[in-house]
């Protein structure tokens, strides 16, 4: 048995670097790839360099930028919407047993799992009759309805890990259920929180089909610029499309992660 | 209540439209139809009669769902002016009720400039001027000149071309817009001519001539890419399999795409293309009128301008996008007439003229969807 | 604030861990509740504090529990926020009672004085030693003055001098605010020091409620009285040797504990000396007595295994 | 369920009811030929019979499976182990890890693409091999992309799921108490009994619930297949693509149809696996 | 095995824990570390573990820890894995050592009913009380027979007699097997019973270590003697009262137990009893002394408080 507390060095650095470079790589294809449209066999990087893509992205900023904080919003207000449906069935789903628990749970991953076509036309319609159709909520509405799982699986487990007795201790104290939600179970549950919405969030930043069908054009997205251009040929102006969008969700997870696990560092948490 | 524009006086319609603004649901894939759109439309319209053009980039699937929802639901009035739209989509929301019109006919750039025989049919499928003609598309095939000096020009040439080439040679599979496109072509090509099937779908004559399609199809299919075991999902796969070096060739339904490709630096500069002699798919694309467009005015306006001659110039320029224009160059003045002929359309695009002398009629909407199902069980599954 | 529990039972997946517990606790008392490990003592706090709804019976409260009078439980782990600073921790009840910013930071800190967590205010539960935790638990609790406090194993990490002073505290501060105190404890020095009543619970049974001495003095059988410490059990034959000459066998007390014994170094004693146990203020002896073994108490320190010697009772 | 239950489920229930009744609803009338934008002759269940009677469907519906199941069994389990490993470094190096993150922000058709790039016959990793010597020629490349196997689908499809479990790995391993590996190491547990026995306990919600995701996700979705996608066997999910987006309004119902057979199966699948899933965990429970 | 610490420090965050130090531990011995909340016996047994790696100094085995001669320690809170059953927590160090199912049941079963823990053997560890926990984790390590066992307040949570069981048998498998235990407590009277020699950490320093009886007879200094129990420290003025006449003040000997003392009810004497509390086995009387509190462990039932007493040292 060695020491526990020695840890190789060496091996940690190795996998730190192979996980850099396996991750890291598609990103810097995209790179080269977008300066260097007529990239070909057998060159290891683009033998002419053309800033033509750029420029064009560069063109298109102000309608860039605009798609872009559309996106944003709604895919922040999905997020949101979606913790919001789920802190409370979580807790439940967590922390009570009922016939029947095992399928209920299984059920409610079904929007996320099945085409979005499978319901899109019929929420379609609903949102017509209801005057949600073309308008940003309805935007919000549709997305957090489908994305939802990708929420509660993470609330759940985290629920089930923290137990109820921080939450009833809290409570013994004279908590009321809002400070107990807020001030005790919400900190322990944000790892859980923070990678249920970042998913969330990437879900729905980068759904096409049902922003459009609901949207209808109204509410601007980012990936109505995108999907196109990936759907064409156009390698070049795709890929320096997709660093741009690769940027938001980055520097959004590298803050949120940043303060989280800041937070968690200074309580002595193993982050 | 809404005035009946069909009706109206030109002169009142852009009256009404003046200071409106028109939102024109378009494909959003090819940047430099964007940016002339945006650079060049909307300035335009901006500047002649007071609308702001606002480009919404939407796959027409989308919007034909849309549409079509919108009309069962009763939604009037949605969020969509204009449409860029033709084939299936077309027939599928005219089926649904979902477009407004007719009102093509009644554009003063149609009546003087449109050839109304050239746009009575959309893949067979009469327009009744519920679309207005904006641009003609027609196919072609993409090779490079320095690895393809001889390229075939028809189809039995291209049957010995690919034999000799084994895996070189591959299209999307049906019912990829392109790919559907190729293979109808070929229909053409190993059956005797376009003529025969010009008057509506005829099942017969299809049952008699469909099998020495297949037979071309499953000869050639041994010597395509990976074998035919697997065909590109896409034509931009096809596109991405061309200029990596895998096939040698590519194919288009836009005759200047490939010249497109060669400005954004896809394609190398060797690139040209070709049409198969005398029997080259050609087609209209059209701009339509929702049911429950909220500016009709302003559309029958966009969609107007979109026939002028100006327009129909600037986007004729390669440099800009090099669509064809959808206009009878023979109803224009000398001068007009002149400024078209001296477009150069570039190394890789074909002259207007050559295109023209190999173009043939799309086939009806019938045969394209027999011909899609049959290519499944005949040609993939077999 | 007094209370009553009434008849109640409780039972988990079907095995029974408390049964038929009927007991009235007083208004400001210090009530010890002392049993084996699993016998459900948490179990009965956690009934009393009501994070678990009796199965039969009733709990009937002088007074409804409110904000003002609350019940608060201090867990046998503890359960600090993990992510709330030592003070934050202790100061929760303040602010959750809406206590304003400036008081509630002088109240937590005169308390962590008291526990002597000063200098760990800034500290988070991660960062604290065993016995720190419990500390802040305590003080968490005592903060909001609870009508009825209920301590699990309130002295199970904290060493004697902590263990004395703590106990101190809680039994000034319980009588200054007259909050009635339910404390389980393994500790039974402490539990006899401390208390104003003993409750023995055993086999999910309250065998005996009492004041101390009564409960170590008069435990109800023999059971009770081994719990409280070891007895060594009076057969006529051991009666003659350690009573002095012409007492009668006592018949109610039917044993004698160790530290009512003496014992003497004696060649010709009738005990022999099997093993010898030293804790500190007093020294065990385990004597082989005609067959049967004893165990003595005693301040002797001069005694050897084997050696022969004779043992009394001492004269209270 | 008690009431109470009810009603603390009910923020999910309600939307989740709506959009069953709403949204599968008229699905499911279309289907059945109802409710249709335009009419289309056929009984009812013609959609049905065209659908499961089109040539080849069974052996799509069995690749799909297999692409899928592929999937997401190398996701998990590289995901998993990935997210531990990350999880055991030394705080900076855990911190700067994060550039995982990358793969999973990226969305399905760019990491379509980039397989491509890396894989193809004239691709990065042939381009590499070649400038080693090792490859004189692009036709000498092993066929993976497009071999009917689906191994770029597989690939690409692992790209994005591996970094999805590892977001939900580290989530649950933040509130890991490392002190329990140390007490496995302490009692002398090898590799295998730690990660069954200790570790794989307490990421079971994650590695379960990321394999129902990413299994019935990439069964059913059509980015990936759009560029990777091989035609014999085809993906059903292109099949659905087909029926919906690029065919005429009288396949609605066919399209529908499949959409149907589809969630059915989505459903079928979590319940059934979510049986086998305790029934295992309960056999392997006695050590 | 035998193991030797030296010149160990260790700080958190640049708070030093444990300062320098250096302690040989014999083959077979049963060590106990005692010291007040926070002093770093937690921080000691992580680094003897190896769970830590000293920032000075080094710890030396006589042997390379391995499987079968593993260092197990017993955390203060236990680390059950959540989600085995008792008896596969317990069975856990078997299993890696590649027993055979029927032996390692066997060997588990032994081991549950020596711990009392044989009906709970299929209960998880959530559904334990907290001595059960205890006992569990006890019983986990003890299986593997380490060759080095370190115990974190193993009697924590056990009653008196669980506790004085368990004490014997660890003692007792510890002999058997000559695995050297290093056990932190608090409960100093189990400490001096059980161990062969005590080491008290205060303030992150070892301050003396040896035998229970010297280490409690003949404390370093002042420090060490308060730490292990009370003390009456005697001053000249004292010295006349409490030691009989014509003793001199011992030299060494600064102070004198409470146990060494008696006290008897006199009218006249010099000493007036202020408190008095009962802990069982004895009772704790607190004293005034001409003005000085001494404390007196007594049998003595009859006094009470505020009554005139006399004060004496007992003739050992
Ligand atoms: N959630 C539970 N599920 C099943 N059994 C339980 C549960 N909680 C406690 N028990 C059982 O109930 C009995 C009493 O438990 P309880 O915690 O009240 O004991 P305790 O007296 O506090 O013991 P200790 O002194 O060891 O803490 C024990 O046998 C325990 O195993
Ligand atoms: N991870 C940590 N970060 C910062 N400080 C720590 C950490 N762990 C322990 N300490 C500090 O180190 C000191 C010694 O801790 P340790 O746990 O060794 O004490 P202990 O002697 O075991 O106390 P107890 O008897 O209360 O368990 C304490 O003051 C504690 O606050
Ligand atoms: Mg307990
Ligand atoms: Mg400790």
């Amino acid at each position: 048995m060695r020491p526990l507390a020695k840890q190789n060095r060496w091996y940690h650095i190795l996998f730190f670097l192979g996980v850099v470079v396996l991750f890291c790589s598609p990103v810097v294809v995209l790179v080269l790839s977008s300066i260097g449209p007529h990239w070909q066999f057998p060159h290891l990087w683009p033998q002419e360099v053309s800033w033509e893509p750029l420029n064009t992205l560069w063109n298109q900023r102000l309608p860039l930028l605009r798609h872009l904080s559309s996106s944003i919003g709604y895919s922040l207000a999905t997020v949101a919407t979606t913790l919001l449906m789920c802190l409370t069935p979580a807790a439940t789903l967590a922390h009570s047993h009922f016939r029947g628990k095992t399928l209920l749970e299984g059920l409610l991953l079904t929007p996320a799992l099945v085409p979005p076509m499978t319901y899109a036309m019929g929420l379609h319609v609903a949102f017509l009759h209801t005057g949600l159709a073309d308008t940003f909520a309805g935007v919000v509405l549709v997305l957090s309805l489908f994305s939802f799982p990708y929420m509660l699986r993470p609330l759940v487990a985290g629920f089930e890990q923290m137990g109820t007795s921080y939450g009833q201790c809290a409570r013994n104290l004279g908590a009321s259920r809002l400070r107990t939600a807020l001030e005790i179970e919400l900190p322990l549950l944000l790892p859980s929180i923070l990678a249920g919405g970042s998913v969330v969030f990437l879900v729905a930043f980068s759904e096409y089909f049902l922003v459009f069908l609901i949207g209808g054009g109204s509410v601007e997205s980012f990936t109505g610029f995108l999907v196109p251009l990936l759907q064409s040929s156009n390698r070049a102006l795709a890929s320096a499309c997709t660093l741009l969008f690769l940027l938001v969700p980055l520097m959004l997870f590298a803050a949120s992660e940043g303060v989280v696990a800041a937070y968690w560092r200074k309580r002595g948490a193993p982050i | 209540s809404e005035p009946d524009w069909r009706t109206k006086d030109f002169e009142r319609i852009i009256e009404a439209a003046r200071g409106t603004t028109v939102r024109w649901y378009m494909y959003g894939g090819w940047p430099h139809v964007n940016e002339w759109v945006d650079t060049y439309v909307a300035p335009a319209m901006q500047e002649r009669y007071g609308i702001s053009v606002k480009r919404v980039p939407m796959n027409a699937p989308v919007f034909v769902n849309k549409l079509i929802n919108e009309k069962s639901a009763g939604k009037d009035p949605g969020t969509i002016d204009l449409v860029w739209i033709n084939g299936e989509n077309f027939k599928a929301t005219k089926n649904a009720g979902a477009l407004w019109g007719p009102f093509a006919e009644q554009l003063p750039n149609w009546q003087r400039y449109v050839d109304p025989s050239t746009v009575a049919q959309d893949f067979g499928f009469p327009t009744k001027g519920y679309e207005a003609p904006w641009g003609r598309a027609q196919f072609v095939l993409i090779y490079d000149a320095k690895r393809t000096p001889n390229p075939p020009r028809s189809a039995e040439s291209l049957r010995r071309w690919i034999q000799d080439h084994p895996g070189r040679f591959t299209y999307p599979q049906p019912p990829d817009f392109t790919g559907s496109a190729f293979v109808r072509q070929l229909f053409y090509a190993t059956t005797g001519g376009h003529e025969q099937y010009m008057d509506g779908f005829n099942a017969t004559l299809y049952a008699r001539n469909a099998p020495r399609l297949w037979e071309y199809l499953n000869g050639i299919e041994p010597s395509l890419w990976q074998q035919g075991r697997t065909y590109p999902q896409s034509s931009a796969t096809l596109d991405t399999l061309f200029a990596r070096g895998e096939v040698d060739f590519s194919m288009s339904y836009h005759p200047p795409h490939a010249q497109n490709k060669i400005l954004d630096g896809t394609f190398p500069a060797s690139v040209r293309t070709v049409a198969l002699a005398n029997n080259s798919i050609a087609n209209t694309h059209y701009t339509a009128i929702p049911f429950n467009a909220p500016n009709k005015p302003g559309a029958m306006v966009l969609a107007n301008f979109l026939l002028s001659p100006t327009a129909q110039l600037s986007k004729y320029k390669p440099e800009n996008w090099g669509d064809f224009p959808a206009i009878d160059l023979d109803r224009l003045d000398q001068s007009q007439r002149r400024r078209f002929e001296d477009v150069d359309l570039g190394p890789a695009t074909l002259s207007a003229e050559t295109l023209a002398e190999h173009a043939v009629p799309e086939i009806p909407i019938g045969y394209l969807e027999a011909i899609e199902a049959d290519w499944k069980s005949r040609v993939l599954t077999n | 604030m007094d209370f009553r529990v009434e008849g109640v039972s409780h039972s988990f997946e079907g095995q029974p861990v408390l049964t038929d517990i009927t007991c009235g606790f007083r208004q400001g008392e210090l009530f010890s509740l002392v049993g084996p490990s699993g016998a459900g003592k948490t179990t009965l706090l956690s009934l009393i504090a009501g994070l678990l709804s009796p199965q039969a019976g009733t709990i009937r409260y002088a007074q409804t529990p409110d904000l003002n009078a609350p019940i608060i439980l201090v867990y046998q782990d503890f359960i600090l926020f993990p992510h709330l600073t030592v003070a934050d921790n202790v100061g929760f009840g303040l602010k959750a009672r809406k206590w304003s910013r400036a008081t509630r930071r002088n109240r937590v800190e005169q308390m962590l004085r008291y526990f002597q967590l000063e200098d760990k205010a800034d500290a988070f539960p991660a960062q604290l030693s065993g016995g720190q935790r419990q500390r802040v638990a305590i003080a968490r609790a005592m903060v909001v003055s609870p009508a009825i406090l209920l301590l699990d194993e309130p002295f199970a990490n904290l060493d004697r001098s902590l263990k004395m002073e703590t106990a101190r505290f809680i039994r000034s501060t319980q009588r200054e605010f007259g909050m009635t105190t339910v404390a389980v404890t393994h500790d039974l020095e402490e539990a006899f020091a401390m208390s104003d009543r003993l409750g023995i619970l055993l086999n999910g049974r309250l065998r005996q409620v009492g004041p101390p001495r009564e409960v170590y003095f008069h435990p109800q059988d023999l059971e009770v009285a081994r719990f409280l410490g070891p007895v060594n059990p009076l057969t006529p034959a051991t009666t003659a040797d350690l009573l002095p000459p012409g007492t009668d066998s006592p018949s109610k007390a039917s044993f004698i504990r160790p530290e009512a014994l003496e014992v003497e170094g004696d060649a010709n004693g009738p005990g022999c000396i099997r093993d010898i146990h030293f804790a500190g203020h007093y020294i065990m002896y385990t004597i082989d007595l005609r067959g049967q073994e004893i165990i003595v108490y005693s301040q002797q320190r001069v005694l050897e295994i084997g050696q022969r010697v004779r043992v009394r009772a001492v004269q209270a | 369920m008690t009431l109470r239950q009810i009603l603390r489920l009910a923020p999910l229930l309600a939307p989740f009811g709506i959009l069953l009744a709403g949204g599968v609803g008229l699905t499911v009338a279309q289907s059945l030929g109802v409710l249709l934008p335009v009419p289309v002759p056929g009984g009812p269940l013609e959609g049905y019979r065209a659908v499961l009677s089109a040539p080849g469907f069974w052996e799509t519906c069995l690749f799909s499976l297999g692409v899928a199941l592929a999937s997401a069994l190398l996701s998990v389990a590289t995901g998993t182990w990935l997210g531990y490993a990350l999880w055991r470094l030394p705080p900076q190096m855990r911190r700067l890890g994060i550039v995982y993150k990358l793969q999973l922000i990226l969305p399905h058709l760019s990491v379509a693409f980039v397989v491509l790039l890396f894989w193809s016959p004239t691709g990065i990793l042939a381009s590499v091999l070649y400038q080693l010597g090792l490859l004189e020629a692009p036709d000498q490349f092993p066929n993976i992309l497009y071999s009917g196997y689906g191994l770029g689908m597989i690939l690409a499809y692992t790209c994005k799921g591996v970094p999805f479990v590892m977001l939900l790995v580290l989530a649950l391993l933040a509130r890991f108490d490392r002190r329990q590996l140390a007490t496995a190491r302490m009692l002398g547990a090898g590799w295998w009994q730690t990660a069954r026995y200790v570790l794989y306990p307490h990421l079971r919600p994650a590695t379960h619930t990321s394999f129902i995701i990413l299994f019935l996700y990439s069964f059913g979705a059509f980015d990936i297949p759009f560029i990777l996608g091989e035609s014999r066997p085809g993906m059903l999910s292109i099949a659905v693509f087909n029926r919906y987006f690029k065919s005429p309004l009288d396949k609605r119902p066919e399209a529908m149809a499949m959409l149907v057979i589809m969630f059915l199966f989505a459903a079928t699948f979590i319940v059934l696996y979510g049986r086998i899933v305790r029934h295992i965990d309960n056999a392997a429970r006695k050590l």
